[in-house]
């Protein structure tokens, strides 16, 4: 069985998602360790496949056994392996996380949201392994619809704001699909190896569909992803949806959306080739522009999560930062602060989905003495947001630490300066928070608006601290920072230096 | 914003009318397209299948993995109509508070 | 009885037309090797003459698959499909290669079948999805 | 020019009908509008794939007994592609009106304008 497990890395979620309505209909309790057992046996599979990769090379998977341009196959390189432990460890933590918010749901309203939030892992797990262009844009969608029903559950505004991400998440995914008729068009393959091969001669003559094809793929990806100006749908996505999904669907489903970028510009069109160092530097400029404007948003934020929004943009800006310099550090630093930043973003929204668990608020007015409340919590949140500030110990500063190696091997001095006053107005908008949980005593005893809900919320989860189921994933996220932090030099020299086009050029 | 917008377009329009000679001619039997991957769909796979019709031994058998996750596609538009529309209404739900999970109380 | 499309004559062609719509399903399922057609295109037919047939019989219809019972069933269609993948991976071969299926036929003919069993697991799963959006969008569940 | 115009006239239409998509989630006010520009952009997409697939005197790729060879039938991998992609348009179009339905149930409007006004109003 061990030669197939990139195929079961798929199927038993997926399987376990298609048939999640039949057993929610006879127990719910079976329906939660079910999806568990699934995602962690996911888990398994990507980090079996990973350690193949990294020991024995880069694994093919032919689906149907079906030769590969005619076929679709699997790719399981160390990028690709790393991608796929990092998206399932977070799914395990974040379903385990997620129990408590859907304990007084009917059956029915669990099993669809337990095989929503399994077909979202799902799709994009296959996104990230696939080696057939198209078969991407199918797993693209199948995220795409969980994600978009997933966030329309979070309340009215919530579906307002996903029938926006709609209409944008399907302009740039039909922008996308143009794209690979493009390179259909050009080369008459669908599968990625293939589609290298036969594009150098094009990109070196450079053809002009090819660089229609080129740019299609990275605005319809730059839209999914939220690179700067295309942005607009995720802060009203991320502020309303349900605290249930959203450290998945923030931690995880950008970067999945930008390392298909990566996947195309260093691997398919290769980076050094006709018109490729035109738009990176492109895409640096924006992602610049971004980083800065995103961060000076953040500071304007009263809601929580709001900020931690806007801040996503922001951090999406440093790793296509990295893309664009593009040199060996900032590859690495890329794709460290994929890692690092889907463990910092979906860690801080777990923090906001547990302070709203136990008090019902994400205005960071409220955030008052909550400190003394969930002293566990709030000190993973002072790790996460010493992380995103890029306090050395923590993970967020190496990442960092890499895009200014790089830049500083090109001389672009601008993105270093980019770099610092980010971090400094990360610091501004992460302290307030932090000064509001930690030296801000509570005003009085006169408690404002105390509402029915609140109260009701208030005497139900009564309490010193969060429920282990939800306390346990918070912990081991904000010990993955650490982790991350302490051994990057591990992580750097024995994954991610294979991980690059070239194996480390 | 709009500004923005119409100009974007505009350039699109531009890049996309002057760049058509890139791609191959309509009816043209030498095209890539017709003449990489899809011969061997033509010439074997009545053989190799047992099916006649080319597009569905591609769409069931040569690529029955995407055609697998076109009908999760579908599954998971049923699952999000029926989270979003009908579930609104069941028991559980005592004050009307339209949220999958304890959401804004501010609604 | 009452007229559900306000005439008689609407009525009674709606009941008559819904057996042809179905054998005309099954006809574009098997056939859909051979001519174009297929799972897809069965499942809408499928689904509209279940929703054609609620219209018409209201809640004594015969085909009255709806609700909880129509998304369980989508579900189910859809891992028949997996669970093709799954028994090809069991006897040995890759995901989704009907060769490796345990039938004592021909190749071709294991493709052929196993392309048939997807088919039919499309089927169910278009069909039922069809039914579980009207429902939806007609609201007509649980009062 | 004239073979130049039969050629990659189609072409053109296709690029106007695509542009119809992202004008018209822009410009129009309307929520439904804006959903029928997303369609009328997927299959724009879809056309465009399929125009990539037809050949000169090529049959409908249905095997004929006794025609064989690449040239006689047209291209059926873009036909299978777009089968897929089809299939995903119709998702999605479910998908946003049952989320336009809920807007319209809760807030009574589906005018944009309107809407973000009675959003930020409660």
């Amino acid at each position: 069985m061990k030669e197939q497990l990139p195929a079961l890395l798929i199927v038993v979620p997926l399987v376990t998602a298609l048939l999640s309505p039949l057993v929610a209909y006879f127990s719910t309790r079976l329906l939660r360790g079910l999806h568990l057992t699934a995602l962690a046996t996911s888990f398994a599979c990507a980090v079996g496949t990973l350690i193949h990769a990294l020991t024995e090379g880069t694994w093919h998977y032919r689906f149907g056994d079906w030769a590969p341009p005619w076929g679709i196959e699997y790719v399981i390189d160390p990028l690709s392996g790393v991608m796929a432990v990092l998206i399932s460890l977070i799914s395990v933590l974040v379903l385990l996380y997620a129990g408590p918010f859907l304990a007084e749901e009917g059956w029915l309203k669990k099993g669809i949201y337990y095989a929503l939030y399994t077909l979202l892992t799902t799709g994009l797990l296959g996104m990230v392994i696939t080696g057939d262009v198209f078969n991407l844009y199918v797993f693209l969608e199948i995220s795409s619809l969980a994600a978009y029903a997933l966030i329309a559950s979070g309340g009215y505004k919530a579906t307002v704001a996903a029938f926006r991400y709609v209409l944008i998440g399907t302009i740039g995914a039909s922008l996308y699909l143009l794209g690979v008729g493009y390179l259909y068009a050009v080369t008459g393959s669908l599968n990625m190896a293939d589609l290298a091969e036969k594009l150098q001669p094009l990109l070196a003559a450079n053809s002009q569909a090819v660089l229609i094809a080129v740019l299609l793929i990275m605005v319809g990806m730059g839209i999914k992803m939220a690179l700067f100006p295309l942005h607009g749908w995720l802060p009203d996505a991320y502020t309303y949806t349900s605290p249930a999904a959203i450290p998945f669907i923030s931690g995880v489903m950008t970067k999945v959306m930008i390392y298909v970028l990566l996947r195309y510009c260093f691997f398919i069109f290769g980076a050094m080739n006709g018109v490729l160092p035109a738009v990176l530097e492109i895409v640096g400029w924006l992602a610049a522009a971004g980083i800065i404007l995103a961060s000076v948003m953040a500071i304007a934020q009263t809601d929580f999560r709001r900020m931690l929004a806007y801040s996503s943009v922001a951090q999406i800006g440093y790793i296509a930062l990295g893309m664009a310099i593009g040199n060996y550090y900032g590859l690495i630093g890329a794709v460290l602060h994929i890692l690092n930043h889907a463990v910092m973003k979906s860690c801080l929204f777990l923090v906001a989905g547990g302070v709203k668990w136990k008090t019902g608020e994400h205005a960071i007015a409220k955030y008052a003495e909550i400190s003394r409340r969930m002293p566990v919590t709030m000190g993973v949140f002072l790790l996460g947001a010493l992380s995103m500030i890029g306090i050395p110990p923590t993970a967020g500063f190496f990442s960092k630490w890499y895009l200014i190696l790089g830049a500083l091997d090109n001389q672009q001095w601008l993105y270093i300066v980019v770099i610092i006053v980010s971090s400094l107005l990360n610091a501004v908008y992460f302290f307030r928070v932090i000064e509001q949980a930690y030296l801000r005593k509570a005003e009085g005893e006169a408690k404002p608006e105390e509402t029915l809900a609140s109260v009701e919320i208030a005497i139900k989860n009564r309490g010193p601290e969060l429920p282990y189921v939800m306390l346990v994933p918070i912990v081991v996220l904000g010990a993955g920072i650490l982790l991350l932090g302490v051994c990057n030099n591990v992580i750097v020299t024995n994954i991610l230096h294979y991980a690059l086009p070239g194996g480390g050029l | 914003m709009k500004l923005i917008a119409s100009v974007a377009m505009l350039c699109m329009v531009g890049i996309f009318f002057t760049t058509t000679a890139g791609l191959p001619q309509i009816y043209n039997p030498h095209s890539a397209p017709s003449e990489h991957v899809s011969p061997r769909y033509i010439e074997k796979s009545t053989k190799e299948t047992g099916s006649p019709n080319f597009v569905t031994a591609v769409l069931a058998d040569y690529r029955g993995y995407d055609t697998l996750g076109e009908t999760t596609v579908i599954f998971t538009a049923g699952l999000a109509t029926a989270l979003l529309l009908r579930s609104r209404r069941t028991p559980s739900f005592k004050n009307e508070q339209a949220c999958l999970v304890k959401g804004d109380p501010d609604e | 009885m009452n007229n559900r499309f306000g005439t008689i004559v609407l009525d009674i062609s709606f009941r008559v037309i819904i057996p042809f719509i179905m054998l005309y399903g099954v006809y574009v399922l098997i056939h859909g090797e051979d001519s174009p057609g297929g799972g897809f295109q069965a499942g809408a037919l499928f689904g509209i003459a279940v929703v054609l047939s609620r219209l018409v019989h209201g809640e004594q219809a015969i085909l009255n698959v709806s609700g909880d019972k129509a998304l369980i069933l989508a579900g189910i269609g859809t891992a028949i499909y997996g669970s093709v993948g799954v028994v090809t991976l069991l006897f040995g071969g890759n995901f989704l290669e009907y060769g490796t299926l345990p039938l004592n036929i021909s190749e071709p003919g294991r493709h052929a079948l196993g392309i048939l069993a997807i088919e039919l697991g499309v089927t169910i799963c278009v069909m039922s999805t069809i039914v579980v959006i009207f429902d939806a969008l007609v609201g007509r569940e649980e009062e | 020019m004239q073979e130049f115009f039969t050629s990659y006239f189609i072409y053109w239409v296709i690029f106007l009908l695509f542009l119809l998509g992202p004008y018209g989630i822009i410009f129009k006010n309307n929520l439904i509008k804006k959903l029928m520009a997303m369609n009328v952009m997927q299959v724009a997409v879809i056309l465009f794939f399929l125009v990539l697939g037809q050949k000169m005197g090529g049959e409908i790729p249905v095997e004929v007994p006794g025609l064989l060879g690449a040239g006689h039938y047209i291209n059926p991998l873009p036909h299978a592609l777009m089968l897929t992609a089809i299939v995903v348009s119709l998702a999605t179009t479910g998908v946003s009106l049952a989320l336009l339905l809920l807007v319209q149930k809760h807030y009574g409007v589906l005018e944009e304008d309107e809407l973000l006004r009675r959003m930020n109003e409660r």
